[in-house]
């Protein structure tokens, strides 16, 4: 029989593929680990003392003596630096990063590390998850319109205004945004997380928030949306367009939106989500700064604070867990992925 | 002790991975042997796309190093050289290949690689020397050095490449020349010539040819030997007229029954084959490759592979010819 | 030879880049305004510009201060010239580093294949999921006090290689298999040779957009370091620029001259680049049909 | 005889600008593919058009489909279709729009080359069937579904492909399934562009046998267009022969492979290798003239080795020279 039964996926083809790509996130999470081992480890000057030093001569300073010894034993180990031979630092360091041990923050002792970050983040995902969604919807559609109509006046300005807006990184977005915003329209309000002080989450709070969340946001759509993920899905409709299956859907009289739809909308959304994947990685970094731009209270405003003050303990809480964070994303969508693309499901 | 054979092929393959972790093995040659006695010949490898013929063809240059087997030219191994015998091989083996608008690079003057071949393998260093010899291959195959000269390859014709490739690989007067589907994409209307020039370079030039195809015309029309390919395995291997014309193998009879000719036109009309099937399948086939679809089919073909039987002038690997002398292969 | 040939290649692709194409020469033409910018005018400076107090405080532009004048009592406009040329030169550290670095590894990886390759794309593969800015900071944050230009430059390229190496990679892969890669071998080539003369050529258009591509994202992340605090403070670049504004609140105080004259610059820097990178792969791509 | 199809007069080629050529001024290039071409298509016939690549066989076919995209452009002529109901369709004179709404698919079907992604990837077979059946015959999906078991029936599948990717067929299954979709709406015309050259002779066999078939069942006509003379020698009724942009012979296709007329025609067939014939054979010096700028006259004059002084200024018009055998030559009618 020369039926195609035998290429049909199999149990087990499943199995390998999530084996293989589970192991991949372990492997690549470990050498993300020890690469950081490995960097500080090869860093030319004692990075510890340098802090401590720079922490305890600041003027005004005054700390408890016992506070400090514990810091520093915190940063010896996290830093590759505790234990004696290569080996054991190494493996005291790697204890300290899976169990999430890094020690006290500095910048609000006694708490842990962990424990300031952990509080941090729902503000940090709630406007990241937000603000990519939209930019990737809006860029999608954006690029297909672009490409789709490339020869007409609309495509060739949205493809200017692309253009420009691709290359600015997401903290000079804020700036631009801010010296619009205070000087010429002054509506919305220029930071901060919420300026309504409760303790439960009133409909008012949740509003205020919000409305203070939407410049932030604002800054990391406008070139997402209108850059990054529009030029891709402009270029990738384009190309979609000119593939031998889109053009013998016309032939067929198939008419135009269906084409789109079918054909070239199904098509870009498997690239498209790689990129997705991919951008989380950046945008994680790049909403650092617009927090800090924005004083939202997140985990960039957090790592901002840490930076100030020498909290190393907290910045490499941020670090771990960020790695952490963008590992288990790309591990997500490649799981999701055979969902999309019916090529990677029968392999 | 294999002096008289220009070329041995002794029991090669290719095997790729891929899959998980590179688990699936895939044998695009599967234990292939032939040889080329010491004569001008052309032997054809025979088969359709994806039947491992030009792997195998990379594996004789010594481009693509074989999983198992040897191959020897003039008794010496072309993968593991002795110090001098890689620049002798270059000069001895050349090759012409499939697509000319690729032969040459896009970027380059396309008399760069005649000069290039000139200086590396005829070791002219001098620009006015090297020139007069770059010029009698070209006269050869009907153009000259000016004709050629200060041109990039998109300023030629797909014909015009195809011969100005041959002349390069003429340059260091090689003894044997790889043909990887020369004349696939030239025009029909001058396919010939170039197939002429092969015969005329056997004649008159001594030149042996594997001539690589899928298209069992030509290959009629100008080789000695024909060896036919399906799946990474030879089926069937000897005097071009035994094969084609007497068709021992089910897969050549369906190959040459298959191909159209006006002349044939109303049994090609009425028959119906029975299309090959998937192709990764059919290589992972540890028993005869072509038992799916085979019209002859029995219950042998199944379970074990065929060994290479020795029928009148032919070899070849089919259960149907079970009691002709079984083909051994010699050390 | 080769190198003499590169070059002669490279600036007849320039020159018939800016000819043909608007974007490229768009772009060319503000960088090169840039580059005199800062370059060329800090030596005609007036006034230190890292010194304090050399002129009058939170002075609005005016004839005398083209672009105002700061807190510190800084002339914006010296400031600025002298930003882009540090700027600039930090992203060149980078860009000659990374794109290099990338470049060897590709085509080690492409052109070794086997374990070599699947090592190194292993590599490069996590460094996607290294948060790069948060990676930098930490580094930085160990070694502020040591901080130099050219250590900048080197620190930011830790995380700007992966991306180009693949690319290269992907490319060297598919030209290895092209015809007249073999055309070349039995021609008598060696791999040394048929590297530099076949795959070069095809990979230089390529690398030169890389190399665009990749001072874009040096002056972008010394901007990020800087508002950080982690960037050569005392010392101007626009990064430098943007932290002092941002610390002395110039934007709460009306002082829009201060911040609006970096964050304008960047803009152009940025856009100016990937004119040029994106004018460079249009004729790239327009040579290659 | 009825008469199917019938193209009158027909000029066209491609408008390249400056974005295809590498200088960098902005100009304009005309490559002249099709030339003058007049064609009387009959109902119930193989008609055949072989020709070299790059003599614009592909480019009249798409104008006679009426599949007209930038830089393809129309400078002259029409386009007739009769339909069986007895109506006429000036394709020439149509929108897109109504061509793709009442015409394509309705009247007349287009197999492609069976390359490797004419279908979506992303869609599975049973899909493909169903959009042309709710599009162009307003049938729902169940239905429809149903329907395109009959189909790939026909073309000799198992079942178990509807349900399957593009991917996971084979070359050879991808083109019975571009066949059968061609075949729903038993229209009075199938255009093939090469629709085997992907494929191995045992595929091409299997394919080319399904289109002969479907045709011999439809009784409508079937216009094969390839670069394989052997392919219309097993195949087609009648054949024309294209030389840069040109007919230059047209006839039954048995007269043609026995007496060929054109010069050309006559390289073409007697240079074409046989199994059991190792007589010698030659091909033809030159090559095809670049379509930029084609040759005045005949445009076959400068390879021509019956080349007279008059081949060189003045262009030979197409004309009987027997019954239903019309050539291009100077040299026909003695």
């Amino acid at each position: 029989m020369t039926g195609i039964m035998a290429l049909r996926p199999s149990k087990r083809a499943l199995v390998e593929y999530i084996a293989s790509r589970t192991l991949f996130y372990v492997a690549t999470l470990f050498t993300a680990v020890t690469l950081t081992y490995v960097l500080f480890k090869a860093m030319p000057v004692d990075a510890v003392e340098n802090i401590i030093f720079g922490m305890t001569s600041a003027v005004g300073a005054v700390y408890d003596p016992k506070a400090v010894m514990q810091l520093r034993r915190d940063l010896y180990e996290l830093f590759g630096l505790g234990g004696g031979s290569p080996v054991e630092s190494y493996l005291v360091f790697l204890r300290r990063v899976f169990t999430f041990n890094f020690g006290p923050s500095f910048i609000s002792f006694p708490t842990p590390a962990l424990e300031l970050v952990l509080y941090r983040l729902p503000w940090t995902i709630g406007l990241l998850t937000t603000s990519t969604i939209v930019t990737w919807t809006l860029g999608n559609l954006l690029g297909v319109i672009a490409g789709y109509f490339r020869t007409g006046r609309f495509g060739r300005v949205l493809e200017g205004v692309a253009i420009t807006l691709y290359p600015i990184p997401y903290y000079i977005m804020a700036l631009v945004l801010i010296l619009v915003f205070a000087f010429l329209i002054p509506i919305f309000p220029l930071g901060g997380g919420t300026s309504v002080i409760a303790e439960e989450l009133t409909l008012e709070v949740i509003l205020n928030i919000i409305w203070h969340s939407l410049l932030p946001a604002l800054s990391l759509i406008i070139p997402g949306a209108l850059g990054w993920f529009f030029i891709s899905a402009r270029t990738l409709t384009m190309e979609t367009l000119s593939e031998d299956y889109t053009k013998y859907a016309q032939i067929r009289g198939l008419p135009e939106g269906h084409i789109i739809r079918r054909y070239v909308l199904k098509n870009i959304l498997v690239p498209q989500t790689t990129m997705l994947a991919l951008s989380l990685g950046g945008i994680f970094s790049g909403a650092i700064l617009t927090e800090v731009i924005f004083a939202y209270p997140g985990v960039g405003m957090l790592a901002y604070r840490a930076t100030f003050s020498g909290d190393l303990n907290t910045l490499m809480a941020v670090l771990l867990l960020s790695m952490l964070a963008v590992a288990t994303a790309v591990y997500v969508l490649d799981l999701l992925y055979p969902l999309l693309d019916p090529r990677i499901r029968h392999r | 002790m294999s002096g008289e054979f220009l070329l041995e092929v002794k029991d090669v393959s290719k095997i790729f991975g891929y899959g998980f972790l590179g688990r699936v093995k895939f044998p695009a040659v599967d234990h292939v042997s032939f040889s080329m006695e010491d004569e001008p010949k052309i032997l054809t490898i025979a088969g359709e796309s994806g039947c491992g013929k030009t792997t195998l063809s990379r594996i004789i240059l010594g481009m693509l190093e074989p999983s198992g087997g040897v191959v020897l030219y003039k008794g010496r191994n072309v993968h593991a050289p002795k110090s001098g015998d890689k620049a002798w091989f270059s000069k001895q083996v050349q090759a012409i290949f499939q697509d000319p608008y690729d032969t040459f690079n896009p970027l380059k003057k396309t008399e760069t690689y005649l000069y290039e071949t000139a200086r590396n393998l005829l070791r002219l260093k001098d620009y006015k020397e090297a020139s007069k010899r770059i010029d009698e291959p070209l006269n050869f195959i009907g153009l000259s050095l000016d004709d050629v000269k200060n041109k990039y390859p998109n300023e030629f014709s797909g014909g015009e490449l195809q011969r100005i490739s041959i002349a390069r690989a003429l340059m260091p007067e090689p003894k044997l020349m790889v043909a990887d589907e020369p004349v696939s994409m030239v025009d029909a209307s001058l396919r010939m010539n170039i197939l002429n020039m092969f015969k005329d370079l056997k004649e008159k030039g001594g030149i042996s040819f594997v001539y690589i195809t899928h298209d069992l015309a030509t290959a009629y029309y100008i080789s000695d030997e024909i060896a036919v390919m399906y799946r990474g395995v030879i089926v069937e291997m000897g005097p071009a007229e035994d094969v084609l014309i007497g068709k021992h193998h089910p897969y050549t009879k369906g190959l040459v029954e298959a191909l159209p000719e006006y002349s044939k036109r109303e049994e090609w009309l009425r028959k119906r084959a029975k299309p090959p099937g998937m192709e990764v399948k059919e290589f992972l086939t540890p028993y005869c490759k072509y038992s799916d679809i085979c019209p002859n089919r029995m219950e042998k073909c199944v379970t074990e592979r065929p060994p290479i039987y020795n029928v009148d002038k032919v070899k070849v690997a089919c259960w149907l010819y079970d009691g002709y002398p079984v083909e051994t292969l010699q050390e | 030879m080769p190198v003499l040939d590169s070059f002669r290649k490279i600036s007849r692709s320039f020159r018939d880049a800016y000819k043909g194409n608007f974007k490229f020469r768009l772009g060319f033409s503000i960088v090169l305004v840039m580059s005199i910018l800062g370059l060329v005018l800090p030596y005609f400076s007036p006034q230190d510009p890292r010194s304090w107090y050399t002129v009058p405080k939170d002075k609005p532009p005016s004839f005398q201060y083209p672009l105002g004048t700061t807190t510190m009592g800084r002339n914006v406009f010296w400031e600025l010239c002298a930003s882009i040329g540090k700027s600039l030169t930090i992203a060149l550290i980078t860009a000659l580093i990374a794109s290099h670095v990338g470049l060897l590894i590709g085509l080690v990886a492409g052109i070794k294949g086997g374990t070599l390759d699947k090592l190194l794309m292993f590599l490069s593969d996590t460094f996607v999921i290294l948060p790069q800015l948060v990676l930098l900071i930490v580094v930085i944050t160990v070694v502020r006090a040591w901080i130099t230009i050219p250590m900048l430059g080197a620190i930011i390229s830790i995380v700007s290689w992966p991306w180009p190496a693949r690319q290269v990679r992907s490319m060297v892969l598919s030209l290895r298999e092209r015809t007249f890669v073999y055309t070349a071998r039995l021609s008598g080539m060696n791999m040394p040779k048929v590297l530099l003369y076949e795959l070069m050529p095809h990979l230089l258009g390529w690398h030169l957009v890389n190399f665009a591509n990749t001072i874009l994202f040096s002056v972008g992340t010394e901007g990020s370091l800087a508002i950080f605090g982690l960037s050569l403070l005392d010392n101007n670049t626009l990064g430098a620029m943007l932290y002092w504004a941002i610390n002395f609140y110039a934007l709460y105080r009306g002082l829009w001259w201060w911040i609006s004259a970096p964050v304008v610059t960047l803009v152009l820097i940025f856009v100016s680049f990937y004119l040029i990178s994106v004018g460079l792969s249009e004729h790239l791509h327009r040579i290659r049909r | 005889m009825e008469v199917d199809l019938e193209a009158a007069a027909l000029e066209g080629g491609y408008l390249l600008s400056s974005m295809h050529t590498p200088s960098p001024k902005r100009h304009e290039v005309y490559v002249d593919a099709v030339s003058d071409v007049s064609l009387k298509l009959r109902r119930n016939e193989v008609f055949g058009i072989a020709g070299e690549s790059g003599c614009g066989k592909s480019t009249l076919i798409k104008m006679l489909y009426g599949y007209l995209e930038p830089p393809l452009v129309l400078r002259g002529g029409s386009v007739k279709l009769h339909t069986k109901e007895g109506e006429e369709v000036q394709i020439t004179s149509l929108t897109r729009k109504q061509l793709q709404k009442d015409v394509w698919w309705n009247h007349a079907s287009y197999v492609p080359q069976s390359s490797m992604n004419v279908l979506n990837p992303t869609m599975r077979i049973r899909d493909h069937f169903a959009e042309m059946f709710k599009m162009h015959a307003g049938i729902g999906r169940k239905e429809a579904y149903a329907e395109a078991r009959k189909y790939v029936e026909q073309v000799g599948l198992p079942m178990d492909v509807l349900s399957a990717f593009p991917h996971q067929l084979s070359g050879g299954m991808r083109q019975r399934v571009v066949i059968a979709i061609a075949l729903l709406l038993e229209p009075d015309l199938v255009l093939a562009d090469e629709p085997s050259s992907a494929l191995d002779v045992i595929n091409q066999q299997i394919v080319l046998n399904l289109l002969r078939e479907a045709q011999e069942a439809l009784r409508n006509t079937l216009v094969i267009v390839s670069h394989d003379m052997g392919i219309h020698g097993v195949m087609t009724h009648r054949m024309t022969v294209m030389y840069a942009g040109k007919l230059i012979e047209i006839g039954r296709t048995g007269d043609i492979f026995e007496k060929p007329i054109h010069p050309y025609t006559q390289v073409l067939i007697e240079s074409l290798p046989k199994l059991g014939d190792k007589k010698q054979r030659t091909g033809l010096g030159g090559h095809p003239p670049d379509l930029r700028s084609p040759p005045t006259g005949c445009r076959f004059h400068p390879r021509c080795p019956y080349a007279m002084p008059k081949c060189g200024k003045e262009p030979p018009e197409i004309q009987e020279v027997k019954s239903d055998r019309y050539v291009a030559c100077w040299r026909y009618p003695e």
